[in-house]
């Protein structure tokens, strides 16, 4: 199977949902011309041409908004945010127009947009450049939120993205883009919702998504080499969120840490916390442990803002505190 | 009448087409004046309806009137062919939404929050939506349905469409930076799009004067290149005769305008303002220049109106408005399930 | 002792807190000359002038802005959101501004600033005009979240957060405006920080703040006819959070019903639910409940909104619940 | 030196009174240039010091050079007198920082990330500040640090002290509704700002012109009411005047302004942008007029200045930032437990 990176899988999903369906342009800082300021639209204006591979200026408000209207009437854009970190100035219309349009219609308008860029840390970036967005987005019921981590899922997921009727915010990653990793030459579609075990095991069970994932199955190797064998699941889709494959691999090794790289309060990481230990109240033998990101906002210095996010040590960790190992 | 052609049930409660007589070469002044008109005293009975039923406490929370700026919906709106255009605007949406020809039951009843409202009893007053009549709500954070409406004309551009864009906000909405940015981008794209401003002079308890650098609004349209006017609101022919000539522009050059109305509301900002912040003679002197008054008075004088007439015109409004009431009453309530319908598709 | 309402009570904190320190000022849309639009500013435009007391244009993003500037160099503001609703259209000023600044800069920079106003639905007000912010907030490091049950609670605290070195967003409820409650006539503070514990039990503890306290005071004595005692701690203050009050009655009564009026997932309620479900493991007899706002934008209609939140009812249900009962 | 007041290291280390040689009359013209040109050398070197130094990787992330530029930062604050102005920036900032009077050790050291740095290595390039200097970042979020600058006009002027904000933004924050939000505060509440817009022609990879209506930014002043002007930003001594203007118009009459320097960035939009979106012609046409050339030949013309002096100014400059990598290079790491600091007070 061919072996492509991150940034080619997106690159591809969207190509092949534009030349499928004429209703799908892409808009947003920097797409066209420069390609992308993380090269994912590389080669798009030239194959598409300037009115469906679009330019803006620096309006976050102003073309998420626009990205709206327009999916009200049937284009169904992507709508590309240079980072998940500038959505912060469209926050309103995310939160107030994307996710209310259908439901104070009654029904009657549909919201077809993929807001799409990279999310969480990179590197060196500090405070305002280097935050996590899925607590904010996964908290808002009318949306759908997700977070693949290989250009595998990438791809099946955003021309399931791109398909959905609903708004998606799909997350990706910096530092994620240069990844590798086998992607079929045929066309394929993956679910908005559903997880995927990544690896089996006994004794407990490693969830996360995104970027984090490579972490965790490092984790899980460690583990496994000191003995231990571990569960990973890839949840991939946060909103919605697959409870099933959750509960069914809890109630299975009796054990959860789940790594979120974001802070910690009012998270998406917590919330699945608490989920799974009211639900499987029953199945655990130890409380689920949280990696998260420190709470505090990120600092520039390298040493500190590595000391501030999960790590596989630290994984390995909380690993072994829930086993008691 | 054709799906998503606009029409307005008739003061007889027949539904003619309106647009017919404002745009078939056939069409007389007469008839399309007489449909202006009954399109404002529409607005004007409904809305003393639904204050009506909002002191019977039938319709709750937030309820913004129309009354006092009926010429403005009125007057934009008859320069469209919604099958092709769109309308845009904010929480102050009955009138535009009857310009639109939304039924005023299914408004009535929406305002009743029932099942069988135009947005299933889940939008109310501040959410009035009509697919099939362009009508695009109903919006309720200021400012913030000017970048979506800007995102629609950029669809009838992409499609090569015909149509355009209306979208209308208040004098309160101008300083948000939405309003900037959706210029800017209406440009550089030429899309085909017309901001209305409607100037109603206050934002809430605020006279638009203190919290505006300038009073000419239509200046605005300056920083970006956009042509701007600024025009009487309170005069509906006055109004859909600008209208009419910056959606023409729209659709043949693709070219963004804006245009202030100046206008009055009658009322308080919501049902529960006392709007002592204003003077009854100001007041009073916009009332004298009511933008019903203004029309049937021209029509009376060149005798395209008889007093009879404009009873009869009245008496029917006042009878939709009525028969509204009653069909929301005898809707019913939505079923708790409906709570989670329509949060994803 | 006096007894006044809650806006009262907010409108003397800043009374008192302006007559004290000629750096503290009030702005918003509606605060001076109409007296705020739920009248918590009722007079202060007659008493402190236009200088202090400023009516904003409706530009939440722009004078959020304004008064974070401010702040840096050495004004107290109060910034008045006229619902917190409308403050997503400045999420980024909280977020990459007020909660920032101190960190970026290395500790030089001190953002003192309230930002208040009502949270949370009223009542028929639909889905854009109905949403409570907690979460979102909560989740920021770098900024305080407040949120007082009754107007002692909320005079002291509010007094406590305009003499807060940093940003503090504190969240009112429209519904509470026209409460009534004992306040003394002499000054006092409330510390930003301490949770209070409104009835003691045994069997159950509920916890809750804000405007969803009414219900849960009424539930407790509910249950309490019913034979059941229940513990309501009322947390007053979100970040920072009381965790030795909250641990503390949780291992007492070993059973726990969270009642926080928002969406459950990636909420404030959710993490508490994760946090005493880690915290408290060995201490727990059933799984923390949360008593939450159904996962759906709020619809206009009357029963529809009531069906949505938390209620006496589903409260009592849930303690009964989690009483096994 | 008096705390807060702005000075800059010389080129021979010491650190004479800029503000002095602008403002006492017994200041020469002489004194004035020189220190003007002395400001620019010292930008520029420690910006090639920067490079060279991310080259190396001992700077990691955004770094974002200001070569090309340093006439507006130069020549603006030099109108001020930091003692009761301020300035704010985006993320472009060192030319600004320096041109406060920031110790360049510190900024260097920021840039290492090192616990020595002005923002305790925190913050990095793009967040520089120096309370004491008042100069308040350094920010990242294009066009945010808009309103947050009006609103240290709004403290001035609500403590009735005599100073200006000096807000720096680019060509690709002027779409940003915080801009014209901003605007319009500073108008209605008489604010003592400047607004100063770098245009230099490119907000990353994007020619100004094919995001914005207008080429001329000057006119969106109209909107509110405010004197705009469009200048040419490679001249250090144009730009002092202008912003001298529009400062004293603050100060005296409480008025905002508005100014757009027309301007070039030499490198890409940083260390990662080959910046292929231009032509090397335009790129030769502004290097040609390089503001360091500009004011090194007006003084020569005008005998203000030889070569000899012109090589020694220059060599201390690029002492400066050798010693500023130095001090960076001495600096400790910060401590990990530093990570909890700062978070609250
Ligand atoms: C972003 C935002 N801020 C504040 C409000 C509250 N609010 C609703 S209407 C209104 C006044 C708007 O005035 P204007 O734009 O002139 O419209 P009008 O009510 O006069 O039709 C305000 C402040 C809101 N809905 N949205
Ligand atoms: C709100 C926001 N959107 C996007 C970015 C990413 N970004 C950083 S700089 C930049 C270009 C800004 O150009 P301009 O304002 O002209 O400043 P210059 O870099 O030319 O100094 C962009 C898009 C950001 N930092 N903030
Ligand atoms: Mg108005
Ligand atoms: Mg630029």
């Amino acid at each position: 199977m061919p072996v492509i990176a991150f940034r080619q899988a997106l690159k591809d999903a969207m190509d092949e949902e534009m030349a499928r369906d004429q209703n799908v342009i892409l808009m947003g800082e920097e797409v066209a011309q420069y390609n992308g300021a993380y090269k994912v639209s590389q080669g798009l204006l030239d194959k598409y041409g300037p009115e469906r591979i679009i330019d803006t200026p620096i309006t976050e408000e102003g073309f998420t908004g626009v990205g709206i209207g327009a999916a009200l009437v049937g284009l169904r854009p992507i709508v590309e945010w240079m980072t998940v970190n500038f959505s912060a100035q469209a926050f309103d219309q995310v939160l107030n127009n994307a996710a209310k349009m259908l439901y104070m219609s009654g029904g009657q308008l549909k919201v077809p947009i993929v807001f799409r860029g990279p999310n969480g840390p990179a590197e060196y970036l500090a405070s305002q450049h280097s935050q996590s967005f899925q607590a904010f987005y996964s908290h808002i019921p009318g949306i759908k939120v997700v977070a693949p981590s290989t250009p595998h899922d990438a791809k099946g997921m955003l021309k399931s993205a791109i398909r959905d009727d609903n708004p998606v915010i799909f997350l990706e990653g910096e530092m994620m883009y240069a990844w590798k990793g086998e992607v079929p030459d045929e066309e394929y579609l993956i679910p908005l919702g559903k997880a995927e075990v990544k690896r089996t095991g006994e004794e407990v069970t490693l969830i996360s998504f995104s970027r984090s994932m490579q972490m965790v199955l490092e984790a899980a190797e460690v583990l496994e080499k000191e003995g231990y064998s571990a569960e990973v699941l890839d949840l991939r889709s946060l909103r919605p969120l697959d409870e099933e494959a959750v509960f069914a691999s809890v109630v299975k090794t009796n054990r959860c840490v789940i790594i979120d790289n974001d802070w910690p309060m009012a998270s998406f990481g917590s919330y699945l916390g608490w989920l799974i230990s009211k639900n499987c109240f029953d199945s655990l033998d130890a409380p689920v442990e949280l990696v998260a990101m420190e709470d505090v906002p990120m600092p520039y210095n390298h040493t500190l803002e590595l000391a501030v996010q999960p790590s596989m040590e630290k994984i390995v960790t909380a690993a072994k505190r829930v086993m008691y190992v | 009448m054709g799906k998503g052609k606009a029409g307005v049930t008739s003061a007889a409660g027949t539904a003619p087409e309106k647009k017919t007589t404002s745009k078939t070469p056939g069409g007389s002044e007469k008839a399309f004046r007489t449909e202006l008109l009954r399109q404002m005293l529409l607005i004007r009975r409904f809305e003393e309806k639904s204050a009506q039923m909002y002191g019977l406490r039938k319709i709750g929370g937030f309820c913004h009137l129309y009354i006092g700026q009926e010429a403005v919906a009125v007057g934009a709106v008859a320069a469209l062919d919604l099958k092709d255009d769109y309308v845009l605007t904010a929480y102050r949406d009955h009138g535009h939404a009857l310009a639109c020809g939304m039924d005023p039951k299914a408004m009535m009843a929406e305002l009743y929050g029932r099942q069988a409202g135009c947005s299933r009893g889940k939008g109310g007053s501040m959410h009035m939506f009509d697919v099939d009549k362009h009508m695009l709500g109903g919006n309720g954070i200021v400012g913030a349905h000017i970048p979506v409406a800007t995102g629609v004309a950029l669809k009838i551009k992409y499609k090569k469409e015909n149509g355009v864009v209306l979208c209308f906000f208040g004098d309160g909405a101008i300083h948000q930076g939405s309003f900037h940015e959706s210029l800017n981008l209406a440009k550089i794209w030429n899309l085909p799009i017309v901001y209305i401003c409607e100037n109603n002079q206050y934002g809430m308890g605020t006279d638009f004067r203190r919290v505006s650098s300038v009073t000419d609004f239509s200046k605005m349209g300056l920083s970006y290149d956009i042509p701007g006017s600024q025009m009487d609101g309170m005069d509906v022919l006055k109004v859909h005769a600008a209208v009419k000539e910056a959606a023409d522009r729209a659709r043949k050059e693709h070219q963004p305008s804006f245009i202030e109305a100046v206008t009055y509301r009658y009322k308080g900002h919501s049902m529960s303002d006392p709007a002592t912040y204003r003077t009854k003679e100001e007041l009073g002197e916009y009332k004298s220049q009511d933008p019903i008054l203004i029309l049937k008075a021209q029509m009376l004088k060149s005798k395209q109106l008889n007093n009879e007439e404009f009873d009869k015109i009245d008496a029917g409004c006042k009878r939709i408005g009525n028969e509204a009431v009653q069909f929301a009453e005898d809707s019913p309530q939505p079923a708790i399930e409906m709570l989670y319908e329509d949060v994803v598709v």
